[in-house]
């Protein structure tokens, strides 16, 4: 437990701060010496030469999702397991480091529960995730139902 | 400047725009928007006493589990507003109106 | 008190005189305002010298490029065409600032910044030495992890903003690769935690030595695979070849900085080639002995006492043979990556998430069980160690 | 000094973010400004020597639970110009008219009524000494994890566990031809 002053936080305001002077001055600048004449075909969007059809803001397929939500679970676990890890030398040296590894090795083995469930399934394949085999499954499911 | 009374008028503006949110949106997704800042609140409250009241750490590790429980019940409730989506065709709150899909 | 870079000079007795003088004149405590304006002074520094290092890696990489295919490269502006980068940058601010019809302008503007803040609120931790870095917070490695996150977003918001088609494939792609490539990326930086106990660089880095047998990419075996697993994500963090898919050229266009314009553009890029050379650095401080000098040749006793060099001298001169050390082994693997963009082929979609969830993040935990089972077993000795206590203990049993 | 510019500005963030996520009704922009109010949620951890919390903040929300929401906006947007499903109604949901403004309003008027007053007479009832320095949470949360909070932390991957698997038979993609009448 090592007291700090707030001070040390000042240069992440200040290199946020430099960020922002940056994009906004360098395009302030660039205003009064860049040319400025817009015209119907600059601005609409490129799509290879031709006029763009409808928006993009379309529908996405759902495997975006499942694997944004396999890396939230191993996140949160790994931002668990950052306190954990730090106290394990200074544990190992007092002598009871086998009780932090234990629970360590819980932790981590229900995490691969879930990977291994996850692989089992085919959440992480991207293309041919979802087999013949597992739609068969889930229609003899419904059958069933 | 930084007292127990400020950061509880911060949490306390956090809760009540969340409230708002929920019950104003008629979006799901934005519905959940404002339970995120609800739980913020809470998680800020708890670190606000720890630091204000009494100095171990159990408020920390209190704000710690309601970081995770939000992330888990973003996870789950974004899954049911996209398979409500590839049902329903829609994400509107009053559309979630029967049991049976 | 966690140090940086204003504790570094607050040593210094014309430091101090600057304080005292200050708090006469102006009639308060002075002490703050003077961290102020050394925390600016070097944050200036440091952001430019990153934009030169952004610039000149854009010169590197071409160049690079050229040896590799046998050309030339840029060679008109400036001696060997070093002013390139310059001359490029005046280009694009002169280039006329383009928002799309039917974009989403308030996402539009605040994409790069997105981009830009988070690329910059991680150089606060970047150890190039001692004394040096910005400064040394507790929580360093999860600090810079939390905010380079935040690029991700920026990529994000730069793909959907645009309204365009291959923006949007791009930004989708390209968040759905930062955020995958993160699991291994976090993983293995537990790894080091582990085993040296802390979360701050000054103290991974004073756990390791100067010669590369004290470090820890040669620690242990877990630890030398998790340098590679470490080296891989970040490539593929930082949207570089072979995982440029965000941006693949031949089938996105150039994907979610597709509809951005002059310096919007150049915004985006100088945030790419300024996060490779943080996670070249971060590399280089967990793995590979940060700016430790081999020998002590940089401690002060050394320069001090044995060389006789006078003390503030010997102070500076400590602190530049550091951050020679650390910008030495920064630019190697920058040289490296650069290196492997122009070797190996891009990657298909599939083929990349395969690689980080089925072979990284599995590879990553079983390092990460490892390191916690060799702490646990040898108490965190490094792999020399143990051998040499072997041989003495055989040689001391005779 | 600095205490009080940080303490204030990421307050404004947070409050700022807050209160335009009411306002807003585009949905995407709303996500940006709950971005806004985490990070500013996260500068005030700082400020209340909880370093840990704040990276944990940033590294769950903005990390991950923004971007989740940015992509679950994404797999909803609707895919044609119809703005009418097969069902007959909105596909893109209002974010919110006058009327239930008012309605919200007056919950929250007498939600926020009750709350203010159990937390009015805070400043009689606490008793506040001198604020510790400001010092490294990590470790002390870590030993906490291990010790005292052992069951919490394994219980807590089990619900992490228990998301990952729900979540993800929810919304693991059907056949093209299951979706109901």
């Amino acid at each position: 437990m090592t007291a700090y002053n707030l001070n040390a936080y000042m240069p992440v305001i200040i290199l946020v701060g430099f960020a922002i002077i940056m994009i906004v001055g360098a395009l302030i600048v660039g205003r009064f010496i860049r040319p400025h004449n817009p015209s119907d075909l600059k601005e609409t969007v490129y799509e290879c030469g031709e006029a763009p059809m409808g928006v993009a803001w379309s529908n996405f397929h759902v495997r975006f999702y499942v694997l944004a939500l396999v890396f939230i679970i191993f996140d949160v676990e790994g931002a668990l397991m950052f306190p954990v890890a730090v106290i394990f030398r200074k544990f190992n040296e007092i002598g009871s480091g086998s009780a932090v590894f234990v629970s360590l090795l819980l932790f981590i083995g229900v995490l691969l529960a879930g990977l291994v469930y996850c692989w089992s399934k085919g959440d992480l394949d991207w293309v041919k995730s979802y087999t013949q085999q597992s739609f068969n499954e889930e229609r003899d499911e419904k059958k069933l139902a | 400047m930084i007292s127990l009374p400020s950061f509880l008028a911060i949490s306390f503006i956090l809760f009540v725009s969340g409230l708002v949110v929920m019950i104003a949106k008629k979006n799901i997704i934005a519905i959940l928007l404002g339970v995120e800042l609800i739980l913020n609140s809470a998680a800020l409250n708890f670190a606000a006493y720890t630091r204000f009241v009494n100095q171990n750490l159990d408020g920390h590790i209190m704000s710690l589990f309601i970081i995770i429980i939000a992330a888990a019940e973003a996870a789950v409730g974004l899954a049911i507003v996209i398979r409500f989506f590839q049902i329903r065709e829609s994400i509107h709150i009053d559309d979630a109106t029967q049991l049976l899909q | 008190m966690n140090s940086s870079v204003v504790s570094f000079f607050a040593e210094a007795p014309p430091y101090q005189m600057a304080v005292a003088k200050l708090t006469e004149i102006l009639g308060f405590d002075s002490s703050v305002l003077m961290a102020f304006v050394t925390f600016f002074l070097a944050s200036f520094v440091v952001v430019n010298v990153m934009a030169l290092v952004g610039g000149l890696g854009t010169y590197a990489e071409r160049k690079i490029s050229a040896d590799l295919q046998m050309r030339l490269g840029p060679n008109r502006v400036g001696p060997f065409g070093l002013l390139q980068f310059l001359a490029d940058g005046v280009k694009m601010i002169l280039k006329e600032d383009i928002i799309p019809r039917d974009a989403d302008r308030f996402l539009f503007i605040i994409a790069p910044l997105f981009c830009l803040g988070g690329v910059f609120a991680t150089l606060a931790v970047l150890p190039f030495s001692s004394g040096f870095t910005l400064t040394h917070l507790n929580i360093g490695v999860f600090y810079l992890l939390g905010v380079s996150s935040l690029v991700g977003v920026g990529i994000f918001l730069g793909g959907f903003s645009s309204n365009s088609k291959w923006s949007m494939l791009g930004g989708m792609r390209g968040a759905s690769q930062i955020i995958s490539y993160e699991v291994p990326v976090t993983l293995s930086i537990i790894t080091i935690v582990i085993l040296s106990g802390s979360l701050a660089f000054d103290k991974v880095i004073g756990i390791q030595g100067g010669l590369p047998h004290q470090w820890f990419f040669l620690h242990n075996p877990f630890t030398l695979i998790s340098f590679f697993v470490f080296f891989i994500s970040a490539l593929a963090e930082t949207n570089r070849a072979p995982f440029d898919l965000p941006e693949a050229e031949s089938e996105l266009v150039s994907g979610y900085h597709t509809e951005y314009t002059g310096m919007r553009f150049a915004f985006f890029a100088l945030a790419e080639y300024i996060e490779v050379f943080v996670v070249c650095g971060v590399a280089v401080a967990l793995y590979l002995g940060g700016y430790q000098v081999p020998f002590h040749l940089s401690e002060l006793h050394f320069l001090h006492d044995t060389l006789g060099v006078p003390m503030a001298p010997a102070r500076m001169l400590g602190q530049i043979l550091e951050i020679g050390s650390f910008v030495t082994k920064t630019i190697a693997l920058y040289y490296v990556v650069i290196w492997i963009r122009w070797t190996l082929p891009r990657l298909r979609v599939d083929q990349l998430m395969t690689l980080c969830w089925k072979y990284l993040t599995p590879i990553s935990l079983f390092n990460l069980v490892g390191a916690a089972f060799w702490m646990w077993a040898f108490k965190g000795e490094s792999v020399w160690t143990l051998l040499a206590n072997l041989t003495n203990s055989v040689g001391g049993g005779h | 000094m600095f205490d009080n510019f940080i303490f204030l500005s990421s307050a404004a963030l947070a409050i700022g973010g807050a209160l335009s996520v009411v306002v807003s009704t585009n949905l995407m922009h709303s996500c940006i400004y709950l971005l806004m109010s985490l990070i500013g949620v996260s500068g005030l951890y700082v400020t209340l020597s909880a370093d840990f919390l704040a990276a944990t903040q940033l590294v769950v929300y903005v990390g991950g639970v923004v971007i989740l929401m940015l992509f679950a906006i994404m797999l909803t947007a609707g895919s044609d110009n119809k703005t009418v499903n097969r069902f007959g109604i909105v596909k893109i949901p209002p974010m919110g008219n006058l009327k239930t403004y008012i309605m919200s309003l007056l919950t929250a008027g007498v939600m926020g009524c009750s709350v203010l007053k159990m937390i009015m007479n805070i400043n009689q009832t606490t008793k506040l000494g001198e604020l510790p320095p400001y010092s490294t949470t990590v470790e002390q949360i870590g030993t906490l994890l291990v010790t005292d909070h052992v069951l919490a932390f394994e219980i807590s991957s089990v619900l992490l566990l228990g998301a990952l698997v729900g979540a993800a038979v929810i919304a693991r993609p059907r056949l093209e031809n299951e979706v109901t009448k």
